[in-house]
């Protein structure tokens, strides 16, 4: 999406109309405003996702917990999650990739705030109708044998995908796992790459 | 409603273009229209009815807008509807705003509002019910076309799929974005064929979940 | 393409609003895209392709644009697609005037093109053929999404009809958008019940009539 | 559609660069598009549509004709249709109105230049859903038992609505009477009215 230059200045004007007015009225105050912006400044993003994905892959009964209910595995990080979590694994076989059609859901309580291609209408409108073409934009090429299973989150669920773990990572520890997993391999629209020396090494 | 939010499937919208080390936010206003949805939904009104002011918005208006653009406007659109604002205070400050950026505007508190006392309000208590279908059933999606608020997908209506998940109760999102009640339903994750829903177009072999609520759904005949 | 042009059962467009006394156009720009119209489309480009060049605006630009700005986009567009003009000529002609509106513009025919020789082609000759259905069969038409021009609405697809009136072979619009061809089909006009396309929003008892193309169709199973 | 104010004086000015260019490269001349456009002036609009109803409703056997193969009883008065011509008829129990969802397909040939209601996009989108609805915001309310019929025009051929002729008619002319024939009823969603005194005779 493109910002509109003829919308933008008015738009800018028209928040600031709508705060003062709820500030006087005393509904909001503006520290409260700044407090919040200053929360999503220090969002963690994608990391406890990542977290949650490396734990997965290190500990087979933790994935299971995790496969069988999202949201109860979360627990066990202490994240404060306000929706459930279905969480859909990739395997060599299957790929799956998260999108919201008709608004733009997301598990944000795991992996931050949304990139604004998630938001935009290419991404909305395609995933469900050209999932590979979609893939490719982002630069993965599945093979022609891999099936694609697309989530439209439509209710209350937040989907997120747990990537295929790469080669060559045994000698990594988890914190340093988590940090090879992007936000868009668990949208689903990336795999998880091993690092370069790591690659080297196979 | 059968509006251009209702974006699945559609063409013309060109590729997906993805921003190499993106902003969190990419104007100040931006971050405010955010904490402000955070300060007002769930106390003025619910995110039913955030969603379908959203959809209120004129359709070229909608096309033209960046996301935070289009909080705003439902933020504005059910502030005024429920009476915490009106449009004429909005246009007034704005065109004050516009003419005088540094307007001395009134302190804090200063006017009142008998909104002070609004609370937020949880999504309400969902009850145990029996669901009707269970994994594995073969279901078809109800056609149907509502003026107002609904989440079964236009390119998903009249589809035959199967349950995948039966999820548990859930808000129906199509009442209590109008006022009518929480009635919450069972919502189910279904699962349908791409080629079902797509033809010819569809990846092959591959499948698309929705989560739907029971009232979508009708026994597959035969 | 599924794209906005395809409108039939959108919501959120308003009322339908009529000009009392409305003018034949509303501005002189208008009449002189009307004519140009005219003049360009069966000599440089065809009909199906000046419709398919509307539907490559951007969504948000046919949204926000009056009849004959849409009209205007498509001459453009196919003009600049079969190199009649190029838009980098059309960008600085449209530039030129902006800063001097009556500059001094070459005289007529004053600069060579190879398309002087071009001349207006009629609807190719259509041959006889033999319409696989006949008034009063069930048909079913194809759930097809293609990426490009085609006349079955989407509110049409994958819905079951009846044939209503054979009306014999036209060009097909699909193939004689894309350069690919006239490849006549039988066009038959077939009925829907309106339950069929809109379930329960369906006006009681209505019908729709939609012109089809034989390949759209299929015999209704059962 | 209201005029984009943001937009108007740009498409006026790339409407004459596209027509300056063509013109000097000789594509087109500035009195054929003149020419064009006085023709478009002196368009008699719907007064050929309304003629052939009236003799439609004068004329049993025409009627047939017309109902067959309008195209070809358009012959009858010399008009140089370049498409074929459906014509429905309403009656008391049914009622037909036209549309094009896709574009804006319209009988120019016999109704003239299309109004921008019927181009604009409340009309191409409401007609086949809510056809009711869209009949009373033209101030016509049919009765409940009255069956409609949406005709949406999207391949070659046209269509024309043959309104039913109301009462009180009888000592008019062919001429009298189409003067009564409103181009929207003949896209159907209007009724003919007959003239105050005849309707006051009965």
């Amino acid at each position: 999406m493109q910002y509109d230059p003829e919308q933008e200045p008015y738009v800018a004007l028209r928040t600031k109309a709508l705060e003062s007015l709820l500030i006087e009225k005393g509904l909001i105050t503006p520290e409260a405003v700044d407090a919040q912006i200053s929360r999503y400044e220090q969002d963690i993003g994608p990391l406890r996702g990542a977290q949650i994905v490396a734990r997965a892959w290190r500990d087979p009964d933790f994935k299971e917990r995790l496969l069988q209910d999202g949201a109860k595995a979360l627990a066990e990080f202490d994240v404060p999650s306000s929706a459930p979590l279905v969480v859909v694994e990739n395997t060599p076989d299957e790929h799956n990739i998260v999108v919201c059609t008709l608004c733009s859901c997301y598990p944000w309580y795991v992996l931050g705030l949304p990139p604004t291609w998630y938001k935009d209408f290419a991404y909305r409108s395609r995933a469900v109708i050209e999932p590979r073409a979609v893939l490719r934009d982002f630069g993965l090429e599945l093979d022609e044998s891999v099936t694609i299973r697309v989530w439209d989150s439509s209710a209350d669920q937040r989907y997120m995908v747990l990537p295929e773990c790469p080669e060559g990572v045994a000698h990594l520890t988890e914190d340093e796992l988590a940090a090879l997993i992007t936000r868009d391999a668990m949208i689903g629209v990336a795999k998880v790459q091993a690092p370069a020396q790591s690659v080297a090494a196979n | 409603m059968n509006g251009v939010h209702d974006m699945g499937g559609m063409h013309g919208f060109g590729p997906v273009v993805r921003e190499e080390n993106e902003p969190l936010f990419h104007a100040e206003w931006e971050a405010r229209v955010r904490a402000m949805q955070g300060a007002t939904v769930g106390r003025f009104f619910n995110l039913d009815e955030f969603r379908y002011g959203i959809e209120q918005m004129d359709p070229a208006h909608y096309l033209r807008s960046s996301y935070f653009e289009r909080w705003l406007a439902t933020i504005e659109y059910n502030l005024v509807q429920k009476g915490v604002v009106t449009s004429a205070e909005l246009d007034a400050r704005t065109e004050l705003l516009r003419q005088q950026p540094d307007a001395d505007l009134p302190a804090p508190g200063s006017v009142e509002s008998p909104w002070r006392t609004a609370e937020s309000f949880p999504r309400p208590d969902l009850p145990d019910l029996t669901p009707r279908f269970a994994a594995g059933d073969a279901v078809v999606t109800r056609n149907q076309h509502p003026i107002g608020h609904t989440r079964l997908p236009r390119y998903a209506r009249g589809k035959r799929g199967v349950i995948h998940l039966v999820h548990g109760p859930e808000v129906f999102a199509d009442t209590n974005a109008h006022g009518l009640g929480p009635n919450p339903q069972i919502v189910y994750s279904v699962r349908f064929d791409a080629r079902e829903l797509w033809g010819d177009a569809a990846d092959p072999g591959g499948t698309l979940n929705i989560d739907l609520w029971e009232s979508y759904l009708e026994p597959a005949p035969g």
